[in-house]
């Protein structure tokens, strides 16, 4: 609960389709806090009219390179000459290649990127448009479910604990209320601690096993989708933080809860919701790939004219007082949590 | 304005319009078409003028310049005395196909020219035109849903329903079938002789012009001039069929140059 | 069609119309055998995703944003296009002055002013007492829609206002209305008929361009829900968007066509 | 009634119903103020 309203404060979700549209409405004040691309962030601080802050990570890893599955490449060196899709210019993905070439000595000219909308990046490759493609789940899942595509490369396989989604907020909204920037940060920390290293035995507050009695307050969800309504879970679903989360995941993202379940748990480390905290050394690296690769075209860094940590993140929230979420005994839960 | 009503059929006195050698030429792509060349004509207070001619002869735009709806390019109309410049209530101007607004029922229609009035004297006096043209219980019915002479007569009634001193009569019967023509014609004389308008009719029809007219001007082909006005001093009702009828009818011929006999 | 038939029944209406229903579900659902929701979903995968949506609630709201924004745009493009359609079709000067650059602006298909109308558009909601009236998405997909619907509805005023015919202009001279008079009882219920056709055709137009205008940049709408739900993988949401999206155009077309037929129902040509 | 009313009042019922419709269901006009809000956006991709 904040200081301002008794009733505690509402972060709603908001989903957007496409990228442009985030930075537009967030250049424009519509929009002050954001799930964004790390790089994009970065220039956003850098170039963008309204300036914005990272305060937290998303999330690390959680990309994945896919090929196809009948297709001879094992490794990155086998790509020269091919064609990789990535989901945006500034995107992490396009970091994380950047980092394969340079591991692999490749030159601009030995592999061609195409920008390319996420959802068909598996139809896609299917289609042979690209040899491979790289870019965040569920989409690099959905390929291996369909039983065509192949994960060439996790993220932690090329460079572990990546940073791939940042939370960023106006500079405007850290001025005018820092207090709420101060929340939302704490309840990402401990909602990231939950799913990574939550009790196995305990469910969060909303969601009941089916068949439970769901108390009656619960059960409409407001016009704006704030207050979820109660979400019953199959009893064979599991119960684990990630399958609560996997549940939770495809009320908000619309998205088959099967197929988060099958992104939060194979294999396990496929994303990272822990060590969140925001650090000096991960963004100076993506920053020299992003510096050249020319991230920064409309107002490069120079001497004169620097772009370090403290000018595009804002460390002060992540050490507020941690949070603790609404848990409580899975009653008559029985089902062994899968591991 | 003097309801005073002359006896119908006696030659009224004074002069009501008097159109002295009016030219008309319509500048078109080709250059100019000469329509009308010095015309003459003079219309009597309360006289039925028919002005008779070949089909594109230029009546109808002589009409139409009489009315005030287009200037003559040379001489002048002159309506009591007055040089004719624009449309005027006082003179009311009658279509081939009706001009009476489809979106309007009977009822405002004939009402359309008067304007503010209170609701009980308009009523009362739209009522008693829509009467004299015989469409009672038809004032809430609109354009569509009535037959051609019974759209014909609410034009009439609009008309009337100015009280204007003049009536133009392009044509009016041209799209009527044939048995509605011969009543739509009764129905104009009785209205002509009730209410003693002066009334100036532009038709093709030689015999309508002479069941109707006083006199008849006879109009030459392009560029048009009036070759002659003949009295009709037949007593009414006029049946085509009587011998000075006829010969009347062979003598307009005649000067149209027309061959009567088919 | 050589001899004259009989109007058709109302039974032989309803029956072809549901057949040829019936026959295209069916194709449908051959065509899409055996797809789940992660392709192109079959008749009754889609109806289950309908289901969903509507109980879920965002259906709706989605209906809502589209239609409001449909609504707005097209309110504004008539409210500006007709009075200034009719200043053209009754002035040869205002026509001359006005239509090249109309004429011009009209192919720009409203889809290639979406960038310009982020930017216009892009910054403050726009409040009422309080409340948002229009976000910023609101107001770009409004100004779009207003594009799309202000072309045809100025062109089909002008031409109906140039195509009257003479003899009712020449009536009310000849009874001396002239001024707003005679714009209020003779030149606008004379253009009426073509002025709602035109306005009948705009409107189709726009619910067209709507969907397209949501797919970027917005965050409710049924364009947006075409994109998001393309995003997360539920192509029967995608094709329940579509049925919705259809049906809206539809009864939008229907309610302009029974407000036209009512406006002309006793001219006589409203039976068309 | 006059046409021209009928018309006006077709569009202006259909723009006022809508205006509240959209206003309710997307922008919250009747959900309760007394909460603090803010959006975080995101895309479903991680």
């Amino acid at each position: 609960m904040t200081e301002h309203s008794d009733a505690g404060t509402v972060f709603a979700s908001k989903r957007y389709t496409n990228w442009p549209a985030m930075t537009e409405d967030l250049q424009a004040g519509n929009l002050h806090a954001a799930f964004i691309l790390a790089p994009l962030a970065m220039v956003l601080a850098r170039e963008g009219t309204k300036p914005v802050k990272i305060v937290h990570l998303g999330h690390r890893d959680g990309t994945c390179m896919v090929v196809a599955k009948d297709s001879p490449y094992q490794t990155f060196a086998d790509l020269r000459g091919k064609r990789i899709a990535i989901p945006h210019r500034y995107s992490n993905q396009r970091v994380l290649i950047e980092r394969l070439k340079e591991q692999n000595g490749f030159n601009d000219s030995d592999v061609t990127l195409i920008d390319f909308p996420p959802p068909e990046m598996p139809a896609g490759l299917k289609a042979g448009q690209f040899e491979a493609y790289i870019v965040g789940e569920p989409h690099a899942a959905r390929a291996e479910i369909a039983g065509f595509g192949r994960i060439l490369y996790y993220t932690k396989d090329i460079w572990p604990n990546f940073i791939s989604c940042v939370l960023v907020v106006t500079q405007e909204l850290i001025d005018r209320q820092p207090e709420l920037v101060q929340e939302l940060v704490s309840g990402i920390t401990a909602s990231g601690e939950w799913i990574d290293q939550g009790p196995e035995d305990q469910l969060i507050a909303g969601i009941y096993l089916e068949g439970e009695v769901v108390p009656e307050d619960q059960l409409q969800a407001t016009a704006d989708g704030t207050l979820p309504e109660a979400i019953t879970m199959p009893r064979d679903f599991g119960i684990s933080p990630r399958m609560q989360a996997a549940q939770l995941g495809g009320l908000y993202y619309g998205q088959p809860t099967d197929l988060l379940k099958y992104v939060l748990s194979k294999p396990p480390d496929r994303v990272k919701y822990t060590d969140l905290a925001l650090n000096r050394e991960d963004f100076a690296e993506i920053q020299r790939y992003a510096e050249r690769l020319g991230f920064f075209s409309k107002r490069p860094v120079t001497a004169d004219d620097p772009f370090g940590f403290e000018d595009y993140c804002d460390v002060r929230f992540e050490r507020g007082r941690a949070r603790s979420l609404p848990l409580r005994p899975a009653a008559g839960s029985g089902a062994e949590a899968p591991r | 304005m003097s309801e005073a009503m002359p006896e119908p059929g006696k030659t009224p006195r004074r002069d009501k319009i008097t159109v002295e050698g009016v030219d008309k030429t319509f500048p078109t792509k080709k250059g100019e078409v000469h329509v009308l060349d010095g015309v003459n004509l003079t219309v009597r207070e309360g006289e039925f003028l028919a002005i008779v001619g070949p089909s594109g002869c230029g009546k109808s735009t002589l009409l139409n310049c009489m009315a005030g709806f287009e200037r003559a390019s040379g001489g002048s109309i002159q309506v009591d005395g007055e040089e004719v410049t624009r449309p005027d209530p006082k003179r009311v101007f009658v279509f081939q196909e009706t001009g009476i607004f489809p979106w309007y029922s009977v009822w405002d229609n004939v009402g359309f020219g008067l304007g503010q009035m209170p609701f009980e004297a308009k009523d009362e006096h739209v009522m008693k035109y829509i009467r004299l043209v015989g469409l009672e219980g038809f004032e809430r019915s609109f354009p569509s849903e009535l037959s051609g002479g019974m759209k014909q007569r609410v034009e009439f009634a609009r008309a009337l329903a100015v009280e204007p001193d003049v009536l133009f009569l392009d044509e009016p019967f041209g799209a009527l079938d044939a048995f509605t023509r011969i009543e739509m014609r009764r129905e104009i004389v009785r209205i002509w002789e009730k209410t003693g308008k002066t009334c100036i009719l532009v038709t093709h029809d030689v015999s309508e012009a002479l069941e109707l007219a006083d006199r008849v001007a006879i109009m030459t082909r392009r560029p048009a001039t009036v070759h002659s006005v003949l009295d009709v001093d037949m007593p009414r009702p006029r049946d085509s069929d009587d011998p000075p009828f006829r010969e009347m009818k062979d003598l307009i011929f005649q000067v149209l140059g027309v061959e009567r006999r088919v | 069609m050589s001899h004259s038939q009989a109007p058709a029944t109302w039974w032989r209406k309803f029956a072809l119309g549901s057949l040829g229903f019936v026959v295209t579900i069916a194709l449908w659902q051959v065509a899409t055998w055996g797809n789940d929701i992660t392709e192109v979903p079959g008749p009754w995968l889609t109806l289950q995703g309908l289901r969903e949506l509507a109980t879920d609630g965002v259906l709706w709201r989605n209906i809502a944003a589209s239609v409001f924004r449909v609504a707005w745009g097209f309110c504004l493009a008539a409210g500006i296009g007709i009075p200034l359609g009719v200043w053209m079709g009754w002035n040869r000067d205002v026509v001359l002055f006005f239509n090249p650059t109309i004429q011009m602006m009209r192919p720009i298909s409203p889809i290639a002013w979406i960038p310009f109308a982020v930017v216009i558009f892009g910054g403050a909601n726009f409040m009422l007492a309080g409340r948002i009236l229009f976000d910023a998405s609101d107001s770009s997909a409004i100004f779009l829609i207003f594009l799309a619907s202000f072309f045809p509805i100025v062109t089909a005023t002008t031409s109906a206002v140039r195509s009257i015919e003479l003899k009712y202009l020449r009536s009310a001279a000849n009874f001396g209305v002239t001024g707003l008079g005679l714009f209020r009882r003779v030149i606008l219920p004379a253009a009426l008929p073509q002025i709602l056709t035109g306005l009948r055709l705009a409107l189709g137009i726009a619910w067209v361009v709507i969907v397209a205008a949501e797919m970027l940049g917005v965050t409710s709408g049924l364009g947006f829900q075409v994109n998001d739900s393309r995003n997360n993988l539920r192509m029967d949401y995608v094709a329940a968007a579509m049925v919705v999206i259809g049906l809206v155009g539809l009864a939008l077309d229907m309610a302009m066509s029974n407000l036209e037929a009512s406006a002309l129902a006793r001219r006589g040509m409203s039976r068309r | 009634m006059k046409l021209s009313t009928r018309i006006f009042l077709a569009f202006g019922l259909f723009l006022g119903g809508i205006t509240f419709l959209h206003g309710g269901l997307n922008h919250g006009w009747f959900a309760d103020q007394s909460r603090d809000r803010l959006t975080v956006a995101h895309l479903p991709v991680t």
